[in-house]
């Protein structure tokens, strides 16, 4: 019955669309904005179902592709498909964005249709980057979505949203800005090698670069994904981000804006600049483990839950960049290049993992949020005496993002600690003090915010979670038990795609 | 015998003195307008010599044009003036700096 | 000869256009402007450029000189106040124009504009009109220049218009169009008077 | 001395707005204040006409007439069309504004037309003559309207600057073309081109500055920009969106005249020079654009940093950089004409809204119209799926075809530093409280223009393919 | 084993017992009774446990294949198998009666134990919970699930510590619990990541056949240094087996676990999961041989705690806190088998001690239930005539605690002093007096505790008094059912376990480490053994730490006080704990947190914020602000300007 509809197309496009039709309403009757949001989303997702369920693992290519030509004068093309890597990062953006809407329902009282759409349309547009195979188009897709995301943290953001909305927008702009000038260069550097000039991803995994451009290529790169990812040190918009956004701006933000990052890197830098990746991936690897390391500290200390879960959000990224790097360092030291696809598919895990964690880590402190307009650790006490199927969940999402075996949190964390041992001993050993880091932050929190006597007489009056809150816990609990339970599935569908991204990077570039 | 560099060095000559007369002048508009009208001057004798010198009366023609254009460019400017004074009751040039920044 | 007229005339040129820029009052300065156009004129003839040279005195000084005058002293400006400030402003100008005008030489001295380039060409009979040069082309080769500079003036006749002319709520004038638009009904009211009954009430 | 009657029809669009301009003229004499509408909507038809007129006489060739005085190529016919609809829209903006504050006449649009015919002398140009004719004519009427509100203090003030300064620069200008006048003997832009290769070198590259001078200054790049934020600020928001939109268009058509039509083999120099200004532009017209709180001051500081993008796809210099500046500059038109067009929707009688502050909360007075003007901003600072993005594309392409990859890495950094100053008005206008309640007062015309306007910059975006081809085709 | 069943239906079965019936009380906490969560798990664990004893039969006594099954494949990637599956044999069969035996009568227990306590349904939801991942630790049959387990058990223990979760203690005592134990899983998961670097698998079997083939590999670790990967390897997993064994210096969450409640300290805290470490390194066996160096590691680590814990048990006041250090003392015992390669003795003692520890942990909660959760045993005294069935099964524990010949303690840990005797690998010798002076040190606290609580003088305030009265059947219960054990079940089992081929199949010793090999020689049956060792120098140790606790607590009860003012340092030095706790505390949780504030105030807010992004965005402003200032708004410097770029374009364009 999908078989001959564009489904990548509506799966990008249903969110936009719906999203404008929500912005048109604008009425005042919020509920139906509401209900009309919900259904939105909720298409987009059983639309986005298909893409996993006729989805061929055992094929490295891409699938569901479409190409329509768009700008004719730089062959710019509406070239969208999905192979292993991008199709289960559009599941998650499909199925968060549904807990995102559901987590705006009662608490967004103000310019309700702007919220909702707001995310929808942001939905498209993730979803499109995810989807592009045209390097523009990615790129379009890419800075068309800090539109809504500033709007988001801008208009129902906290007390300081407009510092933060700023420094998001500024900071991921000068980040992607230099990625936009390696691919024009590349652009005409296709021109001249194959007589006409390219966009197509495809064909720029090919394109024969030299290293010094290669590098430069790398750099850029490297700046645009690394701040959206964030690495350090051009993570610090994130803290700010998180801390001012709303609940929804905060999920998405984490649980998959920040994934952009990771897939830019593996779609990107290391397919078109292996050469370069080569040479400098020590300096990813460098900043991965500063990362995972140096934010864990500061983790450690904040005040601020949001502050704290935004830097653990830092730290764990860190693992997927770290992933991501290892293939050079493992051939080298091992002799093989055994490994490198546990730290890229670990990197992938970890990716989608965080997705669901970190979401689910802010929907918890928004629970709170919402109730006691607070996101200092002072500030509670206790909660578990009050909330105890809230504190349930805070726990358990607290053992997932403190990488608990059995849940996703852990898989991640596992396999790229497994990949970066064969790379260097001392990779590992940096990587795996996120487990007494991630658990010391994660804890103290939960140790400082749930359990306790009861705090103060706010926490005294709080109420458990109502039904709202209780379905999107527990379906983000349900996802993060199944991935960490039985995880294969998932990586079934990456293998033939990542066993194709090493082959293209384990190829020089560098003309003959 | 005089080339053609006499005349275009006269032409510089009074080039420069127009310039500098605009930076000179910081009180009285009008005469700004007057070192707009040497500078046309020199253009004007530029364009002579070259027509001359290149037995070519394009250049002449040029000048005629320039010349109807300063005259409406002088109506224009006197009228901007005027009104100007009318609004400020000055035409010192260092009173222009409402606008600034 | 030519020589010397040329460098007494440019003597005069430049002394007076500089004289514009220093002296103090404007009406002088527009003076000084005048004798410069009238040097200038002389050189063009130098340059058999006879119709501009007379342009020149007859549209600048006789007309775009006299608007200058005009305006000047229309306006009621304070001559002393205008004398501050210019010895300080004199080096900067100075500088700017030596710089200028060494560039300028740099370039129009010497090889680049040197007789072999351009020779003087041979000076015109008697009977040759300039006039008729140029009239011919103006019309032909410029036919377009022509009319664009007709809409130029035609510009400058709406903008000064329009800028200067102040209409004042009470000045009398002719209203033209409607004086021809009358009618008479605006003019002629016809007015019926009820003859009035007079009532003469007793006792009152 | 044989005279052909040379061939009016490829002229026919000017011929065509001078009479129509000549018609108003005469109308609005008679009409009484309360009647201007008819001028009003005489000159809206008289441009919907040109418009036509211009697309009517669409030709792939290249047409000389008036003995090569005027070209006629599908670069001056787009670029004519596309004034045309810019300054439609400015009429249709202008209008209320103009009514609020007692200016309201005839000579607005009469100059306005001028202007417009100005403009499209100088896009057909075919020779210095009509260039500088052309320029003067489109200064004048400029100037004239900057004055216009007579009893403006800044308004004076910033014709006077303007007038001034532009003789200044004309008169640069005129010095430049003389000089090349001088070694390749001709006024003709074509016969120029022909004999620049004979011409000394030195003595063209002299002329060369002074020209680019003259182009660069009604471009507005740096360090000729000076005039610029002081005339947009002070003029009424009704001349300024004449002067921000349109004459750009026109600037960027004398530049290729002069510059590829006319001294295309002094390519290697103009390229120098116009690099630095656009470095300069680039970054000293965002840099100063974050320190404005007047927003027409902003915009003009940021109608430098688009200078610099302007002159980049210029200094690429291929054909394809030249339609992507004009792409370039087209856009500039539209979005800036698009961001007036918004001060003045904001602007009601007695009150200008010329601060970023009087943006403050359109998001709550009219959703629609603080989307449209994010639309503008989010364009202007290039950010996708808006039309500015593609434009900044263009330009950046093919300058780092050219290998000009430094520049365009300039030009990224100063587009980043220049978001700043846009997102603070879409920060005000969504993020803030309104400082007053009081509603948008706009007639129903603007409030449409205005949506199609920011439409248009949308939907462009979304599709540019069109207008790319059609600039980039046209060369 | 069982006809219609197949051996991994039952195997299964085992695990999911206890996992069904923790979900079903965890879940549907609110809406059950008491009786059916404690029912529902407790049938879980009975079913297990009785399965579980099928298994050790079908084992021990029918010698049936080892087994070892995938039951499914978490993931593939890189060709590498990671799997869930099941190995059983010997070691994992006698484990799973151990567990399943405490924990089932830890579950009886609990019913009486808990009977007020608001969380009681939770509390049983959590230790189904945690035989669950207790069978999930040992019944692994690759690393990865045996971390799973460990993290699994890890967490149980981290909810039931903070159990009470009012109590600041109790939670902060959890999450050093965890954070501790995470340190030891730092190293444990870097072990195994090592593993997987040199074999390119996770299961046993694979890695245990190829082990000796990668015995030589070196890694570098510091350039220019090499060193022997399985060492490497093995230090860093026996990291891990600190972790959760407790060693010095990871030790220090374990006496702070007591704040959770009794049953637990009994189950997780005693028997079970802190023997964890001491039955992975003997899982592991075929890789430590291969590793002197860190056999010796073990040797010393596992001295020192055996030793220098039990003074601590010395001068606690806790009651349960005494047991606790002797638990510390015992699995330093345990691990100094491990290191004299005595894999057997240390499971050996594993076992006994999982009983008899259990039995006293029991046995301590049912003096604290009579004391009404007083746990301080200078409030006690006397308890013998209330508590009687309490007093003797306590007696029976202590005894087999201190290594009374013919109790099952006495087996284990001789043997375990035996074999470190016959050990030779460098720092045997020093484990051999540690362990020595050890059975002095536990027969003196041990005794003290017992002759304190349940001797001399009645220190309890009279309220007290008056409730005072033995425990509730299902608290007893569990008492007598560990006492039988404790007193046999190390004559039973020596012969076979130790000195037989009970673990023949499992645990893989080199010949040149082979002690109990040669202890097998002079070996004659348990009750010869309990002949030698009533002359041997152990026995008279005990002795005399009997007979000094006797000496100083029941016969003059005022010595102690003055002994303790006379050696105040020493004193002080144990109070303090040796200062691991102060050290912890002040120096790496404070400089933990002091690092991370100087990278946030430094290094985020003040250089990357600060300077760079907002530093440089402040600078354009500034910039902007300042150079907007050359818009002077004068005409003529507008001139100016034109003019100086005109001229200057004209100097770089002509000159």
């Amino acid at each position: 019955m999908f078989s001959n509809l564009p489904l990548l197309s509506l799966v990008i496009w249903t969110p936009i669309i719906g999203g404008m039709l929500v912005l048109a309403t604008g009425s005042k009757n919020s509920i139906e904005v509401k209900v009309l949001s919900l259904l939105v989303s909720l298409v987009t997702l059983a639309l986005s179902i298909p893409l996993y369920t006729q989805f061929d693992p055992s094929l490295a290519s891409m699938q569901f592709e479409e190409l329509i030509p768009w700008i004719s004068n730089f062959h710019i093309n509406y070239h969208i498909g999905v192979d292993g890597i991008s199709m289960p990062l559009i599941l998650l953006t499909t199925f968060i964005t549904v807990i995102v809407i559901i987590a705006g329902w009662e608490v967004i009282t103000f310019k309700v249709a702007q919220y909702f759409a707001a995310f929808l349309i942001l939905e498209g547009l993730m979803i499109g980057t995810f989807a592009a195979m045209d390097a523009m188009l990615f790129y379009v897709f890419w800075e068309a979505l800090l539109i809504p995301m500033f709007v988001i943290i801008g208009i129902w953001g906290g007390a300081n949203r407009v510092y933060a909305t700023i420094k998001f927008f500024l900071y991921t702009f000068l980040g992607s800005v230099f990625m936009l000038i390696s691919l024009l260069y590349m652009y005409m550097h296709a021109a001249e090698v194959n007589g006409v000039g390219t966009f197509n991803l495809l064909e720029l995994h090919k394109l024969p670069l030299d290293m010094t451009p290669q590098i430069l290529i790398f750099l850029s790169f490297l700046l645009a994904f690394a701040v959206k990812v964030p690495m350090w040190p051009v993570h610090t918009w994130l803290p700010d981000a998180h801390v001012e956004a709303p609940t929804g701006g905060s999920v998405i933000l984490a649980a998959i804006m920040l994934k952009l990052g990771g897939y830019g890197f593996i779609r990107f830098s290391l397919p078109i600049t292996p050469d370069a990746s080569m040479a400098l991936d020590w300096l990813v690897i460098l900043l991965s483990l500063i990362a995972i390391v140096y934010i864990g500290f500061v983790a450690l200390i904040q005040a601020d839950m949001k502050k704290l879960i935004a830097y653990s959000s830092i730290s764990h990224m860190g693992f997927v960049t770290l992933g991501f790097f290892l293939f050079w360092k493992i051939t080298e030291n091992t002799g093989s290049a055994s490994g490198a696809v546990l730290g890229l598919e670990g990197g992938m895990i970890q990716m989608i993992s965080h997705g669901f964690i970190s979401g689910a880590m802010f929907l918890s402190v928004g629970v709170l949020y919402d109730r006691m307009h607070s996101r200092m650790i002072k500030d509670y006490g206790g909660v578990v005496n009050t909330m105890p199927a809230f504190a349930t969940f805070a726990v358990f999402f607290a053992m997932a993002n403190a990488g608990l075996p059995g849940t996703s949190g852990f898989v991640g964390e596992f396999m790229v600690i497994m990949a970066a041992f064969k790379a260097n001993f001392w990779y590992a050993f940096l990587a795996a003090t996120t487990l007494i880091i991630g658990a010391a932050y994660t804890l103290w929190m939960v140790k400082r915010v749930i359990f306790g006597e009861i705090a103060n007489e706010q926490v005294e009056n709080l109420e458990d979670m109502n039904g709202r809150e209780f379905f999107m816990m527990i379906v983000l609990a349900i996802a993060v038990l199944v991935i960490g339970l039985y995880p294969a599935p998932l990586l079934e569908v990456m293998h033939a795609s990542i066993d194709n991204l090493v082959a293209h990077i384990s190829i020089s570039k560098l003309p003959m | 015998m005089l080339t053609l560099s006499h005349f275009l060095i006269l032409g510089g000559i009074i080039f420069s003195i127009s310039l500098a007369g605009v930076f000179i002048n910081r009180k009285n508009i009008i005469i700004l307008l007057m070192c707009v009208e040497l500078m046309l001057l020199a253009v004007n004798t530029n364009f002579i010599a070259f027509s001359y010198f290149l037995g070519d009366s394009a250049g002449q023609v040029f000048v005629f044009f320039i010349l109807t254009v300063a005259a409406a460019e002088a109506a224009i400017g006197l009228a901007i003036l005027v009104v100007l004074f009318r609004n400020k009751r000055t035409i010192n040039v260092e009173d222009l700096d409402t606008l600034k920044g | 000869m030519e020589t010397f007229v040329f460098y007494l005339f440019s003597a005069f040129m430049v002394m007076s256009a500089l004289m514009v820029i220093t002296v103090h009052n404007p009406v002088r300065a527009a003076f000084f402007l005048v004798l410069t156009f009238f040097s200038s004129a002389a050189v063009w003839l130098l340059l058999e450029a006879e119709f501009l040279a007379v342009i020149l005195i007859i549209v600048y000084v006789g007309a775009v000189m006299v608007l200058f005058l005009f305006v000047v002293m229309m306006l009621d400006i304070n001559i002393a106040e205008l004398k501050r400030g210019f010895v300080k402003n004199l080096p900067l100008a100075v500088i700017v124009a030596i710089a200028m005008f060494t560039m300028i030489y740099f370039v129009v001295s010497g090889e680049h504009f040197s007789v072999e380039h351009f020779a003087p060409p041979a000076r015109h009979t008697a009977d040759y009109s300039n006039i008729s040069e140029l009239g011919q082309v103006l019309y032909t080769e410029y036919v377009f220049a022509f009319e664009i500079a007709a809409v130029i003036l035609l510009v400058g006749i709406v903008a000064a218009i329009s800028l200067t002319l102040r209409r004042r709520p009470n000045t009398r004038h002719q209203k033209i169009e409607d004086q021809v638009a009358v009618k008479s009904e605006d003019r002629l009211r016809v007015v019926k008077v009820e003859p009035r009954q007079r009532k003469y009430e007793v006792g009152k | 001395m044989n005279f052909v009657t040379p061939d009016f029809m490829p002229a026919m669009p000017e011929i065509f707005l001078l009479t129509m301009v000549c018609v108003i003229l005469i109308i609005d004499l008679f009409l009484k204040d309360e009647s201007r509408g008819a001028t009003y909507v005489l000159s809206l038809i008289a441009l919907i006409a040109t418009a036509f007129l211009s697309f009517s006489n669409f030709s792939t060739e290249t047409i000389t007439t008036f003995n090569g005085s005027f070209i006629l190529d599908p670069m001056a016919t787009i670029l004519k069309i596309a004034i045309c609809i810019v300054v439609m829209a400015v009429f249709i903006y202008a209008k209320d504004y103009l009514k609020d504050r007692n200016i309201y006449k005839g000579e607005y649009f009469i100059l306005g037309l001028f202007g417009v015919l100005g403009m499209m002398v100088m896009v057909s140009a075919g020779n210095f003559l009509t260039v500088y004719l052309g320029l003067e004519l489109l200064s004048l009427s400029m100037y004239a309207m900057i004055a216009m509100q007579r009893d403006s203090i800044v308004a004076s003030e910033a014709a006077m600057k303007y007038f001034i300064l532009g003789a200044i620069a004309s008169g640069i200008l005129l010095y430049g073309m003389s000089m090349v006048y001088g070694v390749t003997g001709s006024l003709d832009l074509a016969i120029i081109n022909k004999a620049v290769s004979g011409a000394d070198r030195l003595v063209m590259s002299f002329g060369l500055v002074f020209i680019i001078l003259g182009v660069a200054f009604k471009l507005g790049a740096v360090p000729f920009h000076m005039w610029m934020p002081d005339v947009y600020h002070g003029s009424p928001t009704s001349v300024t969106l004449f002067i921000a939109s349109a004459p750009k268009i026109a600037a960027f058509a004398m530049m290729y005249r002069l510059l590829v039509d006319g001294l295309a083999d002094m390519q290697a120099d103009w390229q120098m020079i116009l690099s630095i200004l656009a470095v300069l532009s680039l970054l000293l017209g965002n840099i100063i654009a974050i320190a404005q709180s007047n927003i027409k001051r902003m915009f003009a500081y940021s109608t430098i940093s688009h200078v610099g993008f302007i002159l980049m796809g210029v200094i690429a210099g291929t054909q394809a950089g030249y339609g992507a500046s004009m792409f370039y500059a087209i856009v500039y038109a539209l979005m800036s004409v698009g961001g007036f067009g918004m001060i003045v929707l904001l602007s009601r009688a007695g009150f200008e809204a010329e601060n970023i502050e009087d943006f403050k909360g359109l998001n709550q007075k009219s959703p629609w119209f603080a989307f449209v003007m994010m639309a503008m901003m989010f364009s202007m600072a290039g950010v996708p799926p808006f039309l500015g993005f593609w434009a900044k594309i263009a330009v950046l392409q093919e300058a780092v075809n050219s290998g000009f990859i430094w520049l365009a890495v300039v030009g990224v950094v100063g587009s980043v530093i220049g978001a700043f100053y846009y997102l603070r008005v879409i920060k005000v206008m969504y993020f803030d409280k309104p400082l007053d309640t009081t509603p948008l007062q706009a007639s129903m015309d603007i409030r449409l223009t205005l949506s199609l306007n920011g439409l248009a910059i949308l939907a462009l975006g979304l599709y540019p393919t069109a207008l790319i081809t059609l600039c980039v085709s046209s060369f | 084993m069982f006809e219609n069943y197949s051996d991994s239906q039952v195997y299964l079965a085992i695990v999911l017992a206890p996992l069904i019936g923790s979900i079903f009380a965890g879940i549907f906490n609110a809406y059950i009774s008491k009786a059916v969560a404690h029912t529902v798990t407790i049938a879980g664990v009975g079913i297990s446990f009785i399965l579980a004893l099928f298994v050790f039969e079908y084992h021990a006594f029918n010698d049936a294949q080892i087994y070892n099954e995938t039951v499914y494949t978490w993931l593939v990637s890189d060709g590498i198998r990671f799997e869930v599956g099941f190995l059983v044999d010997n070691l994992t069969s006698m484990m799973l009666v151990v567990v399943s035996f405490v924990s089932l009568m830890v579950h009886l227990y609990t019913i009486g134990y808990m009977q007020e306590d608001p969380g009681y349904k939770r509390f049983f939801s959590y230790i189904s919970l945690f035989t669950f991942s207790m069978y999930m630790l040992v019944m692994s049959n690759n690393f990865l699930q045996l971390f799973f387990g460990w993290e699994a058990v890890g967490l149980v223990s981290y909810l039931l510590i903070g159990f009470y979760y009012k109590k600041e203690s109790a939670i902060f005592a959890n999450m050093k619990a965890f954070l501790v134990n995470r340190v030891g899983d730092f190293g444990f998961i870097l072990g195994i990541a090592g593993v997987l670097m040199v074999f390119n698998t996770l299961d046993y079997a694979d890695v245990f056949s190829a082990a000796a083939a990668h015995a030589d590999q070196t890694i570098e670790l510091i350039p220019g240094k090499e060193w022997s990967m399985m060492t490497v390897i093995c230090i860093l997993l026996f990291i891990g087996a600190m972790g959760k064994s407790a060693q010095v210096p990871l030790h220090v969450w374990l006496p702070d676990s007591m704040e959770g409640p009794t049953p637990i300290s009994a189950l997780i805290h005693a028997a079970t999961m802190v023997t964890a470490g001491i039955f992975m390194v003997t899982r592991m066996s075929p890789l430590f041989e291969l590793s002197e160096t860190a056999l010796s590691f073990i040797l010393v680590i596992g001295a020192i705690t055996a030793l220098f814990m039990g003074f601590l048990g010395i001068i606690q006041n806790d009651i349960k806190r005494v047991v606790a250090y002797s638990t510390l003392s015992q699995l330093g015992y345990m691990t100094v088998a491990l290191g004299a390669s005595a894999y057997s003795a240390a499971v050996f003692h594993l076992m006994t001690h999982a009983f008899f520890k259990a039995l006293l942990f029991l046995a301590a909660g049912s003096v604290i239930i009579g004391m009404h959760h007083v746990q301080d045993i200078r409030q006690m005294g006397g308890l013998k005539k209330y508590m009687p069935i309490t007093y003797w099964t306590s007696l029976i524990g202590t005894l087999a605690l201190i290594g009374f010949p013919g109790f099952s303690g006495f087996y284990s840990k001789d043997s375990i002093i035996e074999a470190v005797h016959a050990s030779s690998i460098a720092g045997s010798d020093f484990a051999y007096y540690s362990v020595l002076i050890g059975v002095f040190i536990t027969a003196l606290y041990s005794l003290r505790l017992f002759f304190i609580v349940f001797h001399g003088e009645e220190r309890m305030d009279h309220h007290t008094k008056e409730h005072l009265k033995e425990s509730p059947w299902v608290v007893w219960l569990p008492l007598v059912l560990l006492a039988i054990p404790s007193v046999i079940i190390g004559g039973m089992t020596i012969s076979s376990v130790l000195y037989g081929d009970y673990f023949n199949n499992v645990v893989y010793v080199q010949q040149a480490h082979d002690v109990l090999g040669h202890l097998k020689e002079d070996y004659h049956g348990p009750f010869s053994m309990i002949l030698h060792g009533i002359s041997s120098a152990p026995f008279l140790l005990m002795a005399a730490g009997i007979v000094v606790a006797w000496f100083l607590y029941m016969k003059n009860p005022e010595l102690p006080a003055k002994i303790k003012n006379i050696f105040s340092p020493i004193y002080y030095v144990l109070d303090s704990k040796y200062g691991f706790d102060a050290f912890n505390e002040k120096v790496i949780a404070a400089g933990t947190r002091g690092i991370g504030n100087l990278l946030s105030k430094f290094g985020d807010i003040l250089i990357i914020d600060g300077i760079i992004v907002n530093g440089s965005a402040k600078s354009v402003a500034w910039f902007s602000g300042l150079i907007r200032n050359i818009q002077t708004g004068y005409l003529y410097h507008y001139a100016f300007a034109m003019i100086l770029g005109l001229i200057g374009l004209l100097y770089i364009t002509v000159y």
